[in-house]
């Protein structure tokens, strides 16, 4: 099981992204973690990686732990050892090199079983097999997603963290990477997804979190979570009974007089 | 003493409802990936246009055309009948236009007050020469924009961090900061990118109070993107949905709400079907 | 003189330039630094050939090896004390710091130097010319030209086939991405400053063609090998090589005639030429001839 | 107003160069001890020796240097590292007009011209010293403005190598390398600041005199800097150097500012290059070298980047340097390991070198804001004092 225990994320020593959240990836399970722009869903995924240092932050409480003990001071490198990787949000292909040195990045830490992993995410990815020296740059925005997630495996983890996966993909793309992650799922590795679309994380996960400003607002299973109202609106973008949420229209002159009081 | 209203130390609209932004079936795309493709839209005097779209849709992409950072490779883009296109980013923020970014892009070292004086440059008369020596002109010039931006600043409630480093302040106030920093530049057509990403309920009300107040009190062109749902939908006149570049719908906000193309890309092709039995372990 | 004797020196030129301005090029790549301490590193690892080969009289080849071992554990050591502290410091300031750093090792090694000219050891024949009717080859040259494609031809392969070369690559596009593959970024750095200082060693043999000696004041001509990497773009090690190339042949061409056709611009004028060809080449394309444009986000 | 001296009343007063009595008060005493020390030859209770005077004048010349760089890269973010070309242009272009001609008897009872001079007037050189580098800055730029960070450094280093040459080899004009040729003279209306004499009936030294000179100079050259950063011209500057797309869309046109930063620092040098060698007394090629460069990029991160008073404390830092490695030497326990001449272990010039080198590095990485910034740390530790910590 992968968990994070009451994890508070500091950015430039003042920005305070994630207020004490706690999440748990059980073994072989998808896990969604929804939640607006700029809610502190990637520096979840960061802090789990141990790259917070790459961008100025720092975890100033809790912890990070791989069945029950402590990863939060490990090196990324040690961490992807363990046996937790993470596809980075925007794909982030090395755009000069080819397919197959990308999926060799992959196999950094893990060289021994390059042939046998090699081999396996070209299962999964039938179409990048077939242009293992195309440049990466070149692949289309599916086919570089599914080469970003194949290099994520290339280390055989039993973790994979998977960054807006959907992001900027067609919706017919959204559902073949939708299967994949099931597919990957079912060969046995646990899966902490994270996303915008919410619609299509909820549809493939078993318990689903939501994060909002550095907090974490719901934790239910995700069946639940795609009947909750609250979820509809919010995540889902639909106005559901309206009238009884005050409007932003309206609000300005309650507050506006409140402040001339004050 | 009496409050200053924003109208006063800012030039307004002028008549509402005169076209100020044409853009025009713009193509902009990076070593062959589309990023805006053939988007087109008009934006008025007082009006306030949202554009919406998830992550990647191109909406950020606009702005930079817009303002001048990325030349499109096919299209028109007029201000109030004037062509964008080839201009540099610093004559177009002269022409009226005024952004701010999604993250923010305020110069972290300075004072609120110096960000927003900032703000000014276009509008503060005097050469450098009058700079160094700094008598007569270049004192009187300061002093007078500094009036204007003290307004800014009384408007948008940032009187205690005025002398504040920007870098020191939390991040909510700091996009009230960069919106301030617009602001001072008595735009005619305001791009806002994002302002609430990121903030909390109440923040968010106050941006939007803020934005709200600007386009009565001003009347000038409001561009909104914004993934806050919302908030688009109860302060926007008109929203423009995108998706991958493409525009997608065009319409008010409750024409836009119940567009099944919108819906669609906001929610995936196959919401509200049972979950898919792999996942659930 | 010929015209074919002059292109011959000028690709020596390039040579003992690409030599040095690879170190650049490598350094720059994985960590954004630009390090004018690769004049000094040649000096300090030039002082230890100078040592075993004439001093200790050891054979000249296992004098450079061990010279080459001493300067890659100087490289790893200057970056783990003095760049790794600044890590996310802007660049201005690492670079900066370099040229701090260029100063005191140069002083250091400057040391160890007598006042006169040091050989560096002569295992080609010191002197030793070649005649094809008028064209004169000198050995020493021939033996840059050799090392310096060897070098290259190395280098390519270490970056193209192994585990590490791989994973420098990919911290050169994206450090983000490398790290979270796994790769140790810091040991990416190390590695860089390990090679460029190595490098900087190996050019030091040829830095003076005809004499084989090195002196402190000989890093004004390492120097040179700034304006090549500008030209080439900062990021280019194809650019690097051209660059090399198009400096040195200029540089050898303008010490053939200059002096005849154009005696008033001065007596050494061709030592000014890089820097001229990279005014003129940055005039017309700001990130040099193959540097990457940035790309702006806002 | 005065009975509350912490209130301002009006945008102008707020946006004034000393912002509160402390600053003034502290101003005022800094031109107090600076005129003590200027009247160091005959007012005080101590003498300072006639090579310490010169050393403070040597620091307030190089004060004005120091803030044409700061402008230029402390204020703009434009690392020059080209500063020497620019001082070198300033120093030749005062020698060539203030100096003295040297003539030889050529063929034929012909006098003929070895080096050009033409003995003019201080008014004439000064000016034109700064003007003559601005010039040249204006003709640098279109190339320096296109480029961005370390492409600009490089284009930089290039234009000393290049300068190095035109110097050494431009042999009427500037004597060429080795011998070099005579300097400009001090010499305003007829007053000579290269002599003792009685100013208002009180008899100052070369030295004291050339201080009060360059007190002045730095004070009006000092004023102006300050005034510049705090004017629109500044923050644009500032603007660029920190976030240049953002400060491009808020309507600053970047090259514009960029051209108008490294005309001013040039001028700047070409003021402090003409002032400083003048007191020399010898131009010779080798001194405008990449070193030189250096030095004041050195003074302005020891001093402080940006601020007008960290250019004056680096620039007096790196002037007194070698003055701190000579006592150095001269340290019983230290003295047989540093000698000034080879045969020692390290010599008291490689010292300078390697601390300049180490003072570089340290203050980069220990503390980036200089002198400046450790000055700002003592003075706000005072300031909460005694509640401090």
């Amino acid at each position: 099981m992968l968990a994070l225990k009451n994890v508070e994320v500091v950015y430039h020593d003042v920005i305070l992204v994630l207020r004490g959240i706690s999440l748990q990836v059980p073994d072989g399970a998808i896990v969604a973690l929804l939640g607006a722009n700029g809610a502190g869903k990637t520096t979840t995924l960061r802090a789990i990686s141990g790259i917070l240092d790459v961008q100025n932050g720092k975890m100033t409480k809790g912890e990070v732990t791989l069945d029950g003990q402590r990863i939060d001071h490990l090196s990324a490198s040690k961490i992807v050892k363990l046996g937790v990787s993470q596809a980075l949000e925007g794909r982030r292909v090395l755009a000069e090199l080819t397919v197959e040195e990308n999926l060799r990045l992959g196999a950094h830490t893990n060289r021994r079983r390059l042939g046998e992993n090699m081999d396996r995410v070209y299962g999964l990815f039938p179409d990048l097999k077939q242009r293992p020296k195309f440049i990466a740059g070149y692949l289309s925005g599916g086919q570089q997603q599914m080469l970003a997630i194949g290099r994520a495996l290339m280390s055989a983890p039993r973790y994979l963290l998977l960054d807006e996966p959907s992001l900027g993909l067609a919706p017919m793309l959204v559902q073949e990477i939708r299967d994949i992650i099931v597919e990957i799922n079912r060969q046995g590795t646990g899966v902490l997804l994270v996303e915008q679309n919410a619609g299509m994380a909820l549809t493939v996960s078993s318990h689903g979190y939501i994060l909002e400003t550095g907090k974490m607002v719901m934790d239910k299973a995700s069946a639940e979570l795609l009947k909750d109202e609250d979820v509809r609106e919010f995540y889902l973008g639909l106005h559901s009974g309206g009238d009884q949420i005050r409007s932003f229209a309206e609000v300005k002159q309650y507050r506006r007089k409140k402040r001339w009081l004050s | 003493m009496r409050a200053l209203r924003l109208h006063e130390v800012l030039p307004a609209g002028g008549e509402s409802g005169r076209v100020i932004l044409e853009v025009e079936d713009v193509h902009l795309s990076f070593a062959g990936v589309k990023a805006v493709d053939g988007v087109s839209f008009r934006v008025h005097t007082n009006e306030l246009f949202a554009i919406i779209g998830p992550n990647g849709a191109g909406k950020t992409s606009i702005f930079n055309c817009i303002s001048g950072v990325y030349r499109p490779q096919q299209g028109s883009i007029r201000f109030q009948g004037r062509d964008l296109l080839g201009v540099r980013p610093d004559r177009i923020a002269g022409l009226g236009i005024a952004r701010t970014f999604q993250n923010i892009e305020l110069f972290p070292q300075m004072t609120v007050l110096d960000n927003l004086m900032l703000g000014r440059h276009q509008h503060l008369n005097y050469g450098t020469l009058a700079a160094i020596a700094r008598v007569g002109k270049a004192s009187r010039e300061e002093a007078r924009n500094r009036e204007v931006v003290e307004g800014i600043v009384e408007f948008l409630g940032l009187q205690p961090v005025r002398k504040s480093y920007v870098s020191m302040l939390p991040y909510g106030l700091q996009k009230r900061v960069e919106l301030g920093r617009a602001l001072a530049m008595a735009p005619q057509l305001l791009m806002l990118d994002e302002p609430v990403a990121g903030m909390n309920l109440e923040e968010t009300e106050d941006m939007a109070r803020f934005i709200h107040d600007i386009r009565w009190e001003l009347g000038i062109g409001i561009i909104l993107v914004e993934h806050e749902m919302r908030m688009v939908m109860d302060l926007a006149d008109t929203v423009f949905a995108l998706d991958f570049g493409r525009p997608i719908a065009v319409g008010t906000p409750s024409e836009i709400q119940n567009n099944p193309d919108v819906i669609r890309a906001y929610l995936g092709e196959e919401h509200g079907t049972a979950p898919a039995g792999g996942g659930a372990a | 003189m010929s015209l074919l004797q002059a292109l011959l020196n000028g690709i020596a030129l390039a040579a003992v330039y690409s030599l040095l301005a690879m170190g650049f090029v490598i350094i720059y790549k994985s960590m954004q630094v630009l390090s004018f301490a690769q004049p000094a590193l040649m000096l300090f690892g030039g002082w230890w050939v100078v040592y075993f080969a004439t001093t200790v009289s050891l054979n000249f080849y296992l004098a450079v090896l061990i010279a080459v071992v001493i300067a890659a554990a100087t490289g790893l050591v200057i970056e783990r004390v003095f760049l790794r502290p600044m890590v996310g410091k802007p660049v201005f300031a690492v670079a900066i710091m370099t040229i701090g750093l260029d100063l005191s090792i140069r002083v250091f090694a400057g040391n160890f130097y007598d006042v006169s000219p040091r050989s560096t050891g002569d295992p080609w024949g010191l002197n030793t010319f070649v005649f094809f009717g008028r064209l004169v080859i000198n050995h020493r040259r021939v033996a840059a030209i050799v090392v310096a494609v060897a070098v290259l031809l190395g280098l390519l392969a270490f970056f193209r086939y192994s585990r590490m070369g791989l994973a420098m690559r990919a911290a050169a596009f994206d450090q983000e991405v490398a790290l979270i593959q796994g790769v140790s970024v810091a040991a990416v750095f190390a590695i860089s400053w390990a090679l460029a200082s190595v490098l900087a060693t190996l050019a030091s043999l040829f830095i003076n063609p005809d004499l084989g000696s090195l002196a402190p004041t000989n890093y004004v001509l390492a120097l040179k090998a700034l304006p090549v990497v500008v030209i080439g773009g900062l990021d280019s090690i194809g650019g690097a090589l051209v660059a090399a190339l198009l400096v040195g042949i200029a540089e050898a061409l303008t010490g053939t005639y200059q002096s005849h056709l154009t005696p008033y611009v001065g007596q050494n004028f061709s030592q000014v030429v890089p820097y001229l060809v990279m005014f003129v080449v940055l005039l017309v394309r700001p990130y040099g001839l193959f540097g990457t444009r940035e790309v702006e986000r806002v | 107003m005065r009975l509350r001296p912490g209130l301002v009343t009006d945008y102008r007063s707020d946006a004034g160069i000393f912002k509160s009595v402390t600053q003034r008060v502290w101003f005022v005493l800094l031109i107090v001890v600076a005129v003590y020390l200027g009247g160091g030859g005959s007012l005080g209770p101590v003498k300072f020796s006639p090579d310490i005077m010169i050393l403070l004048v040597y620091a307030l010349f190089a004060s004005i240097g120091a803030l044409g760089l700061n402008i230029i890269t402390g204020m703009g973010g434009q690392i020059s590292l080209g500063h020497a070309f620019f001082l070198g242009l300033g120093a030749y272009t005062a020698a060539i007009l203030g100096g003295v001609e040297q003539t030889r008897a050529g063929a034929g009872g012909v006098t003929e011209v070895v080096i050009r001079g033409y003995g003019l007037d201080m008014l004439i050189w000064l000016p034109a010293a700064g003007i003559v580098a601005a010039l040249a800055g204006l003709i640098v730029a279109p190339v320096a403005t296109r480029l961005r960070g370390l492409y600009l450094a490089f284009v930089t280093v290039g234009l000393v190598f290049l300068g190095e040459h035109i110097f050494r080899e431009a042999k009427t004009l500037t004597g060429g390398a080795g011998n070099g040729r005579p300097t400009a003279e001090h010499r305003m209306l007829g007053f000579r600041f290269d002599e003792g004499g009685e100013v208002f009936g009180l008899y100052l030294s070369k030295a004291q005199k050339l201080f009060f000179l360059a007190l002045i100079l730095l004070l009006v050259m000092g004023l102006a800097a300050k005034n510049l950063f705090r004017s629109r011209v500044g923050r644009a500057l500032a603007a660029i150097r920190d976030r240049d797309i953002a400060a491009e869309m808020m309507g600053i046109p970047l090259a514009r500012y960029k051209l108008i930063a490294f005309v001013i620092s040039s001028f700047y040098a070409g003021i402090a290059g003409a002032l400083f060698w003048a007191v020399v007394g010898r131009l010779t090629a080798e001194g405008f070298n990449f070193l030189l460069s250096i030095k004041y990029v050195a003074m302005i991160l020891i001093g402080g980047v940006a601020t007008v008073s960290g250019s004056i404390m680096g620039a007096f830092f790196i002037t007194f340097l070698p003055k701190v490695v000579e006592w150095l030497a001269s340290l019983p326990g230290l003295a047989d390991y540093i000698t000034k001449d080879p045969s020692g272990m390290i010599n008291t010039f490689q010292l300078e070198q390697i601390l300049f080198g180490l003072f570089i590095v340290g203050f980069l990485i220990l503390e980036p804001m200089g002198l400046y910034g450790i000055w700002i740390r003592v003075r706000n530790y005072w300031k909460g004092w005694p509640f401090s910590y």
